[in-house]
Parts: C-alpha cells; structure tokens; sequence
C-alpha cells in the first residue's frame, strides 16, 4: 500500500535470530512474574547475580567493537534482546549502559573509549543522566551547567529520571558548558553521599534517582571531546527510542499473552468471557497494534544507521506506534481482567505502569507525531 | 405541596453558607475520592465525623420519612444540599452502600422492625454498611452466587466468601446474597437475600491491595457465621429479586436515595489548570494544538453529560428512548472519568512518570491515582461491557447476548 | 460533573413540545421514505403541494415577530421542528428562508421588513447565497463584490451551494463592497437565464446550485443598511449552525431507528444479530452520542441569543458533536447492514449523505473545536 | 531452483520498461477501482482487452503451470510483476474471481479435464468467472446456503437465487455453493460445489445499484437452470470443505494465485497531495495541525501494513502467534482504506459537499466515492466484525462467539 517498497524493508541476520530466541528463553527462565514481583520491594532493579549472568552471556557488548571487548554488533541486535526482556518486565540498566557506549563510541576520545569501553562490555553499570526537571525531551534544552576552573569544571543543577544510578559506576551527564551542550564522563566516586535521591516512579520495576549536581566536580577531560554534541545529544535521543519501542512491543506481547489466559480461563454467565465479542475484538485490536508496532520496530532497527533521516522517521514511527499501541493494551488488559484487574495482585497494572514509562520518557506518540508531520509533510 | 422557588432559593443561601462555614479544613493527608478508596483509619473516622456533621445539621436524608430518622421534607431539598456539596467539593459521604442502596431498599421493602433499627443509624453513620454480592468466581455474574445460607431452625449459617468488599473492614452491616437451596429449576431460585450483621464470630474480611498500591476492600470470609432469620428481607427464596431491586437503586433508576455526594467530582477545568501548568516541549502543554483539541472534546463531552441530566428531566425530549439517559449514565460518566484522568497523566509530558509521594509529582499524583482509581468505576458495580449490554438490550430493545 | 449547573441549562417551552410533536407527526406521514426516495429524482427538494402545506403551518414565520405576520417565537421554537424533519430526512428551504428573515429582522430597513418578512411568513422562498468557492467557513471572506454605479450596485463573482435557488424568490446574498462586508436582497427576476446551474452534492435531498453574479444589478437600496455587516454575517453563521445542529440530531435518531430496526429482523447464524455485542455496543455509543448532542441542541437553543458569548460557546458545541456523532452512526449503520448496507435500497446511505452535508456546511466538528479551544482556553 | 537476484533485477527492469510502454491511456472515462466496481460495458471491455495484453506478455499465472496456460516460472517472477503494476498504477486484472479464488481452487482440487477447460481462458479473460456464495438471507453464513441442487440423472436442476455476484452480467461461470440435500444431520453436510456456466436458460443476472448510485454486482436468479454433473468440484455433499478450502485463497492465506494487481491501491501520499490542495478557513488544510497529525497517522499505519508484509515472511518475527498479520490483512488493510478515504472527504472544508459529476469537485469527487466504495472491503466477504471473530479465535485461541 506503500508508494514503493522499501529494499531494506525489514533485515533480520542470523544472529538477531540466535539473540531473540535465546533472550526469549533466558528471560522467561530468569523472570518470571514471581521473581518480577520479589524484586518490586528490593534495593536494585535487578539482583547482581542475574546482572552477572547477563554480563556473562555478552549482551553489554553486543554493540561495541570487538576491539574494545564487544561483539561488534549493532543496536538492532540489542533491539531482539530488549524486546524478550520487556516481555517479561525484565528490568535493568542494559539500555542504558549500552545507550552510554554508544555515546561514547560516538563522541568519545580514544583513550575514554579504550578506558571504559571493555569496562561496560565487561559487566560495568552505567547511568545517563540527560533529563531535568523540566521534562523536555529536547535533550539540548539544559539548565545543567558545567564551568572550567583549570582543569576541572565544576557542576550545578539537577538532573532527574537517571535510572539504576545507585548501581551505576558511570554516569553520562548532559550539561551546558559556555552555552552550548556538553557531554561528559562522571565516575561513581565524584559523587557525595547526598547527591541521588530515590524518586517514586510509576514504573515500580524500574529504580529511578534525581541527582543534584552541585557541588560536584569532574576532571575536564571527561568531556566527550565530540564537534557536534548537539547532533550525538540527538542520536542518543533516538537510540533510547528504539531500544524502548522494543521494550514496549515485548512488553504488549506480554500484557496481551496474560489476558489471554484469563480471558480463556475465567467463566462469566456460563461462558468463558473471551468468547464475548466485547472482549474478544478489542483483544484483536491489540494483536493489531502490535502487529504494526513490531514491523515499525525492526524496520527502524534495519535502518536506524542510515543517512538521510530514513532512520529518524523509522524510529519515530516505532516509538509512537508502540507507546499508543501498549497504552491501549494495557489499559483494556485492566478492564478485562474485571475486578481482579483492580487488584495489585493482577500483573496487568505492571503493565499498564511499565508502558506509561515507556511512554513518557524520550517523547510520547503525540511529541513524535509531531516532529513526524516535520519531516513528512514539509 | 412543592416547595415555592423563593423557599428553595432562601434555602440554597442558607445551605452555601452552612458548608461554607462548616466544611472541614484540609486533613493535611491525602483523602480518597470515594467509599470504594477507603484504605486507612485514619480517612475512615475522618469521613464517618463529617458525614455524622452532616445528618446532624439536617442535610441528609431530607427526604426520607421523619419517623426513622429522616427529615420529612420535599426531595428539592435534598438536591440542593447534594448539588451545593458538590460546588463546594466538600468531603463525600462515606456510608455510601447504605444511603444509597441498602437505605432506599429497606424503607421501599423492609419490615417496620428493620426500618426502626437502621434507617436512622444510616444517616448517622453509626451503622457503616458494605456489599455482599459478588465472589471470587462470580464477578458480574450474580445469579450464580454460591456463598451458602443454610437454615438451622431460626437462624441461617452461612459459608463462602464473598470478594471486593469496599468498608469490609469497618461495616457492621453488610447486604447479602447467599443461596439457601440448592435444588432448584433455576440458579436465581435459590437465593435468598439477608440484612447481615458483620461484627460476629465466623465473618472474617481480609483486605485486598489495590493496584493504586493502596488498600481499598476485602475479600470476606463466612465460617460457620450465624445469624437470626429475621435478618432475611423480602422473602427466603427469593432473594433474585431484592438484588434485582437493589441494582435499580445502584444504578439510580430508581429514586429515593439518602442524598449527598458519593464521590468527589473531577472537573475538566482541572485539567485545562493542569494543561496550563505541565510543560510539554520546553512549553506550557495548554498551548499545544492537540491537546487543546482534546482539552476541548473532554469540556463538551462534561457538558453534554452535565445537561444530559438536566434534559433527562424533561419528558418531550426523551420520547424515542425513554431512559436512556438515566440507564447509560454509569458507563458516560465512569468512562469519560477513566479518559480524562489517563489523558491528565499523560498531557504532563516526562513529568507523568512520577507517582504518588514524589516529591516532584504534579498535584502530588493524584492524576496517575486517579487514573488507576477510575477502573473502580468502569468495572465495579457491573462493567462498562455490562452497561453497554443493558443499555442496548433495555433501552434499545436489541435481542439479549448469550 | 461540571463546576456548577447553569440556571438556563435547558429550557424547552410548552410551545417547543407542541411544535415537536406536531412536527413529528407530520414529518412520518408527509416524508415516509419511500416518498423521499421519489423526490431524489424531481427537479426540487420538495413539493410545491408540501412547501405550501408547511407555509399553512406557518412554521416559516415562527420566527419573525407578530407585526410581520410571524408568530413572534425564536429560533429555538424553529429547532423544534428542523429537528424532527431531519429524522425524515425531509429537504425544504424552511432552514434558508427562516435565516434569510433572521437577516433581514437583524439588520434590515423597516422598509426591508415590512416588503419581506410577511411574504417569507407566508411562503415565499429564500435562498442563501453566501458561501464561495474556495470554502471558507468565515463568511467574511469575500471574493464576491458589488461596486456602485448611480442608485445601482454592479455584481460580480460567484456563490456556491445556494439551496433551493430554483425555487427561490429572494437571495440573501453577501458581497464585499468598497472592501467591506455587505449583505443585500436580491430578487428572483434580476437573475439572466444563465446565472443558475446545477451542481452535484452529496445529500441527494437538497437541491444546490451555483450562482454566477457576474453582470447582474440590483438597487443600491436592497443593502441590509446594518452598521455591522460582519457581526451579522457571524450571527447567521451560528444560527445557520444551530439548524444544523437539529437536523443532525433528529437525522441521527432516524438512522439509529432504522439501523435496530434491521438488527432486531436479520438472523445470521441462528442469530438475530442485533445480539452481537460487535452490532450492540457500538449502537450503544450511537445512541449516548445522539443523547449528549440533543442536550448540547437544546442548550443552545436556550441560551442563543445571551449575550457574553454563551451562545456561541453552546451552539459551536453543538454542532461539532452533532456532527460527530452522526458521522459515527452514519457510517456504522451502512455497516452493520451488511451487503445491504451496500445499496442503493438501503436508506443507510441517505443519513451519511446528508451527515456528510450537515457536517461540512458551515464548519465541520474539527473548525468548531478550534473555535472552542480559542474561547475557552485562552 | 531459485532464480538468482541478478535474474531477477533483470527482469525487474525488463518488466518497468514494459508497462510503462504498454500501460493504457487514460481512456476517457472513469475506471472502476477493482472488479466489484465494474458497471458499465464500456469499462469491463477496457479491462478484459487490457488483462489479456497483459497474459499475452506472459506476465499473468506466471508461476501456474504450463500445460495449462501458466508460465511455469518462478513466485518469485510474478512477485515482481505485481509490484510494478501496483507501482505504475496500471489498472487492475478484472478476472479477479478467476485469477485468485476459482483458477487456484481448480488447480488445487479440479479434475484433469476441468484443468484444462479453464485455466488459460481464465487467464486470458475469455472466460470471465463470478463467485456464488451468498444469498439474500445468509449474507455471512455461508452455510445456510438455501440454492438448491436436486440431481436428476446425470444433471443437477438448480432453483433459488445468490446476491451480490460482482461482475454478474459479464461472467461466463460461477463457482456455486449450492443445497443438493435437505436431509442431513448438519447444514453442512447438504451442500455441493459447482463450476456452473451461467450463459444458459435458467439463469438470469439482476443488477443492483450500489450506494454511490452507480451499478457493480447482481442478484443471480435460477429457474430451473440444469447443469451437467461435470460441473461439480470435490464430491457431491462435501461443498462445504470446497467453499472453506477457496475462503483461503480468498483471504490469502493460501498462495496460488495468478497474481496481478486486483485493486486500485490508494496511497495515503495522495491524501497528503490533497491536503495541500483543498482549503479550510482559508488555508491549505495541510497547515492544520489536527490535520496534520491525521495525516502522520495515516502514513505510519501504511507505513505498518506495508511493513508487516514483509515481516511475515520472517519466521522467527512470527514465532508467537504466527498467521496473525495474514489473518488480519484484510480487516486491517480494508478499515484503514474506509477511514483514509472518509478522512481525505472530510478535510476538503465545504467542498467535501461535492459528489462526482460536480464540475468543481476536487479530484472529480474520488474521494467521496471511493468512501462509499471502500465499505465494499470492509462488507465483503465477511465483514469486518466476522473478520474480528476469525482472528481472536483462529490466531489468539480466544473461545468461540456464539
């Protein structure tokens, strides 16, 4: 129904195939919904063991170069890894760890790219710290400021939404440095003890920190040393996009999956209640909106590195697709689990919870609808 | 004889300033927006206190007969007191299952006895009365209640469970459907329909966490729970009936409710507030044009619900479906209260991601809560998939779904 | 749900009820469908044997004021009975000639009043002619333009969806002159041969026409001699808009009649289908939207002529969920009469015609919404 | 063995090069935009002469086999070829019932004789074919068909009438299901399947006119039409597993067809097109940030189906519920065709007023028409609530409506 299709339409290689069966099996092993649920009330997102393992099976490095200790794979093979992982409400600092190197890969020096490359391939946790109280999701929209003295510069401002930061031995940190963005390097010892506190988010898998920054100072050069931080600022927008419409897309093959079960499992008026057409239409609207939400996904992984804006659109598509698309999902899996949808006890609310984060950050569907119509229609 | 329209104006003037001198201060903690949020002590007595504030200045139950405890007066009255409580958001009456269902069903089928013992304690708040109709694996399906009542001379011995309990902590009363026999032709046969105390031996409520995280009903458990026949209204047996009765106070098809706010009112224009407050794109969201456009379809959509009550009122304008305005008004309001509270969370651009009890969330939260909350109205007291079947069946006349 | 009731919510005279139910009766037996189906193929919209009988009614002068030979009533009292013709889909100038003397009541000569309003009391037919080919729902915007020469206006330019032209004995026509707003009468007989054509619109019951202005004079004197033109112009608009409104409403409860009807007859599967909660709910919302749009109409026929603006609040929110709604029932009832639905037989067609119509004749739902967000918003 | 890409590149040029030559001329008048909307002589002659230019290039039933009319080649060659014709907008293969329903259904299950009876002629158009499944009162439940079959010797008489036969007036036969006994356990097991010619006494194509105003399909009556025994296919009694086996080509879950475009496609781009065009308030609608936003949906939704083509040729992206994006092809493409087209009227402004013949219509009004048109997508052959059922149950699992 296109104008033409697209050659490199959707490329899935042998290895996204290899990765997204194994992360299928490794997740639903190491997450299901009990240990999902015990690990709502501990410190950390994730238990270091299973942090370990993950660090074991090689996925920190999927996209880093083999010289530097990865796999010299690409984000689009990070994308068949996070999506498993959303399905099963899998929570880590993966993303973001992997978003940092590729910040990194991108505008980093030689010698922060030989320093903390291995390190994040090997099982390092970091952090980003790019968002403020404001909520823009303009990235380049910073109150955070950085100054040189000598070789130093000092920090002020706050930083929100940073995720697994008190796991976190890296933080890559956004500020306005002589009015133009920044980025650098903060190792977990700049920081004092008062500099994070707990945020209470609505995504109660996730761990989430402000940081205040004041006060706090960092060698000069931890600056990625980049021409164009505006332009990685951006690009870094975009990656965290993907890797979210893939969280978001397993996350609704999930939700979807758990109302199904209750749908052909509970009886109402002598019926099981998924063979109302009240319920079970809805249910085909949301295999729909998946459906086109993993496509938008893995078109947007097989053209996220191309040049001339192809891979803007893709992404924007995937994460507005997906954010509506799971937001529907989740909202009716509530409803149709009736009364026990209510209840705390209904995994439907972790859904519903986890795509509202998924939403929220990095741009909802109305914001990349947005700039889509920009890019499209100007 | 109706009251004149000067009586009701003077009365109004006299109503405003009594809630404008009387309603309470700010609690300095977070209250809930119904009966069915009730989570804690401390909101609990809070509320009881002020319903009890209420009935003892005369403001509820105006219209209920004065010998249990009502005030003898026109209905006018009544709507005034309950239209001003609302402008004034004033706390809600709590005893909702009471002044709303269980009180209207008493005065309209209880015996004399009955009356004396409860009417009063009702609008008093003294008696807090909850609902004992769905179970674990009965949600809307209430014919097929299967908590057992069985006879045992003049008492009933009931065992089961009954689910989604709201006050189940704090009722002394509960209204029951339980089935007394069950050899019958049909499952609605067998059922028979109990004013039942709760604060006996063998009733045990349990409470269920909602998914707000908060704590809101119980799950109730009957072991071996004894209690006289006498407790039985309408007759043994036919219990169906009573529900079917109490259903039509529950969904206001019937009238003859004690009064009062029930739940506190989310405007639109908080939100359009909200919209001007939240930034979205570096910018106020109240400029952006989408959400303007949705700002303005949630104002007419209030609007239209809003003046669909005062039209419901005039018989010329609901010749074609006589009660549909009334029979669809659960589904219009709880729907459109679940969509605006989702679209105030997620017009507050990265900002929505924060919870109740972050220090940086905006209005503390109470949109995420609020949103989560609004699934109580869409699917308690008969899912929207429910409505939609009795709307279409009833008002509409389609053939009935199987 | 709203912050406080309004004491003039809705108010609805002992004379509305009278004309509804008057009107009602005489709509279902004077436009059953089978006779609008024959007058799709006449030359009018309506039979000269019927536009007299309506005249007899004296419907047309419900509005004009009693020394004009009116009944002295509003244009909420003229609501009364759009509404119920909508429901028979029943097409005549009533709408037109009732605003053209609105026009004239507004802003015309006593002279003008006392020339035209008995004769549109009485029969007479008026035609609109104040729309122009590029469509702008602002009838400010003006291409149209009369210059002066003596006592004499020369016209040039063209109107568009001039109704019921051919049966017209007078236009209200709106002209730009000496760069400002003019609105002027013109009669029958100051049209050449040539001036009227015929044009193909998609409500089959009305009868449109193009009007070509150029090279036709009329006497300065038939200028409405109003100071504000504009201001009249706007009022017509929402007066226009209000009619609309009730011919929606009343078009609406017609096809949510007809569509049951069918729902309530057809079997399928052993089944009539009117028991498939996909049929079932989705009349559901037909009918709650038809429910919030005939509470929105009568609103604003109550508080059209307050001033501060309410007016044109209600009446713009009125039209916007009428036309709302009736496009959603409209197009679900073509639907859900399946391979029926499909033809011309089956009058589901009719009703998305004329919603079609009705929406996009003085401003569509999205137009009024903007409207809306700039009075209420702002 | 496959063809080799350079191969294929190779004949993908060829193939552009050869429509752009041979592709026809608009011819004037306005074409139907698939075979269900062929009403007039004057179109279907158009479009038979060109689907046979195009068989007679030996770019139609590429992959069907030789000996029957096909080229014997590779899927992957008439792949090719149907894109590019979608991609230069030729006009559609009007033998559509032939091509895609009855030619793979007699190459599935047809006898050696009726093979090569119909193939090549239905590939050549010399024999256009029509489909006969519903009738007047079973428009959805194919297996009420009533039409009856009564054998007499080596005949079968047939009585009764099917509805909504596209291309009705012009078919040369029509794959029938038809009631050859009335006295089985099921309604199922009493039915037979035919390939009946239809230019014989007996039987006799009524047009129907279609809500654009315009004529496309027909009521088929028969009166005592006989038809030899060889017409059946697949046993007498088992019509049913017939009518089931060609619903998935009908649907495409099954591959087989002869190819070629068979509906003009719309492309949201022409609704951005038309955007910039048409006026609201004065603008051009396309500055409109509602519309807009519309706009962008559009697209992203082409963008998805176009999209989940290609991803359904992936097995390891269709592990979870594999079917699902062919299952779902038709709802999903035939509402998203009904909503761009009822979008792309409703933002012309005043002139969406226009209908086709009007001098000053935009587009000529194909947007109006193609609105009315595109319920025959979301109508025809199995509506889309039917379509709804099928896929919660067939590619969810989801119980049975009943």
């Amino acid at each position: 129904m296109t104008e033409q299709t697209e050659p490199s339409g959707i490329l899935f290689s042998d290895e996204q195939a290899q990765l997204l069966e194994i992360a299928a099996t490794f997740s639903a092993n190491k997450a299901p919904i009990d240990a999902v649920r015990r690990q709502l009330a501990a410190g950390d997102a994730i238990t270091g063991e299973l942090w370990r393992e993950i660090a074991a099976l090689g996925w920190l490095g999927i996209a880093i170069p083999e010289e530097y200790g990865g796999s010299g794979l690409g984000l689009g093979e990070v994308v068949a890894i996070v999506e498993p992982m959303g399905r099963n409400l899998l929570s880590s600092p993966l993303a973001a760890t992997t978003l940092a190197a590729q910040a990194i890969l991108w505008g980093g020096s030689d010698l922060q790219k030989s320093q903390w490359l291995p390190q994040l391939a090997g099982g390092s946790v970091a952090a980003l710290a790019l968002t403020e109280a404001h909520g823009d999701w303009d990235l380049c929209n910073l109150t955070c400021s950085a100054s040189r003295s000598g070789d130093m510069l000092s920090l002020s401002g706050g930083k929100t939404f940073v995720t697994d930061a008190a796991m976190a031995d890296l933080f890559l940190l956004s500020v306005a440095l002589e009015g133009t963005p920044a980025l650098l390097l903060m190792e977990k010892s700049a920081l004092g003890e008062a500099a994070l506190h707990r945020e209470v988010v609505i995504d109660e898998t996730r761990r989430s920190y402000g940081l205040s920054l004041d006060g706090i100072t960092v060698p000069a050069a931890n600056l990625l040393p980049a021409a164009n931080i505006g332009g990685a600022l951006k690009g870094l927008h975009l990656a965290a996009c993907l890797l979210y419409a893939a969280e978001m897309c397993g996350g609704m093959a999930g939700v979807i999956n758990i109302t199904l079960e209750y749908l052909k499992t509970r009886r109402q008026f002598d019926h099981f209640i998924g063979a109302y057409q009240a319920l079970k239409h809805p249910m085909v609207d949301a295999l729909v909106g998946l459906e086109q939400a993993r496509s938008h996904l893995y078109h947007a992984a097989t053209v996220f590195h191309m040049p001339s804006g192809r891979g803007e659109v893709a992404v924007r598509m995937a994460k507005a697709q997906a954010a509506a698309a799971f937001a529907f999902a989740s909202d009716r899996a509530i409803q149709f689990h009736g009364a026990f949808g209510f209840t705390y006890d209904c995994d439907a609310q972790l859904f519903r919870r986890r795509a509202l984060w998924c939403e929220q950050q990095h741009g909802d569907a109305l914001h990349h609808r947005k700039h889509l119509a920009d890019l499209l229609l100007d | 004889m109706s009251p004149s329209a000067s009586e009701l104006n003077e009365f109004q003037v006299e109503v405003a300033a009594w809630f404008t001198d009387n309603k309470p201060a700010d609690p300095g903690f977070l209250l809930p927006q119904s009966f069915m949020e009730v989570g804690t002590d401390q909101q609990f007595e809070f509320l009881r206190d002020w319903q009890r504030k209420v009935y003892e200045a005369g403001y509820l139950g105006m219209a209920w007969p004065s010998e249990y405890g009502g005030g003898g007066r026109d209905q006018a009255f009544q709507d005034i007191v309950t239209a001003e409580m609302a402008r004034q958001k004033a706390p809600f009456m709590t005893n909702t299952i009471g002044l709303s269902w269980a009180g209207p069903l008493i005065l309209n089928m209880g015996t004399e006895a009955q009356k004396q013992a409860y009417i009063k304690r009702i609008l008093s708040a003294e008696d807090i009365w909850c609902q004992g109709f769905s179970e674990p694996d009965n949600g809307s399906d209430l014919g097929n209640a299967q908590l057992r009542a069985v006879r045992d001379g003049d008492e009933f011995v009931l065992n089961g469970s009954k689910i989604w309990t709201s006050l189940g902590s704090y009722a002394d009363y509960m209204i029951l459907l339980a089935r007394s026999n069950t050899e019958t032709n049909t499952k609605y046969e067998g059922l028979s329909y109990f004013l039942a105390p709760m604060k006996i031996p063998g009733i045990d409520p349990v409470p269920i966490r909602k998914l707000t995280g908060e704590y809101g009903f119980t799950q109730t458990f009957f072991d071996d729970a004894r209690i006289p026949d006498t407790c039985l209204i309408g007759e043994e047996g036919k219990g169906w009936q009573v529900a079917m009765k109490t259903l039509t106070f529950e969904r206001a098809v019937s009238g003859g409710q004690a009064g009062g706010v029930h739940s506190m009112p989310v405007f639109a224009s908080e939100v359009v507030a909200l919209a001007r407050q939240a930034q979205r794109d570096g910018r106020p969201a109240i400029e952006d044009p989408l959400i303007r456009d949705q700002l303005v379809g949630f104002l007419m959509e209030e609007r239209g619900l809003e003046l669909n009550n005062l039209r419901a009122d005039i018989p010329g304008l609901n010749s074609e479906w006589p009660g549909a305005i009334a029979m669809a008004r659960k589904l219009t309001s709880s729907e459109w209260r679940r969509r605006l509270n989702q679209f105030a969370v997620t017009l507050q651009g990265a900002n929505a991601s924060r919870y109740v009890d972050d220090a940086q969330a905006i209005d503390g939260g109470r949109w995420q809560r609020g949103y989560f909350n609004a699934f109580s109205g869409t699917i308690g007291g008969g899912t929207s998939q429910i409505q939609k079947n009795i709307v279409g069946e009833r008002v509409l006349g389609l053939p009935k779904s199987e």
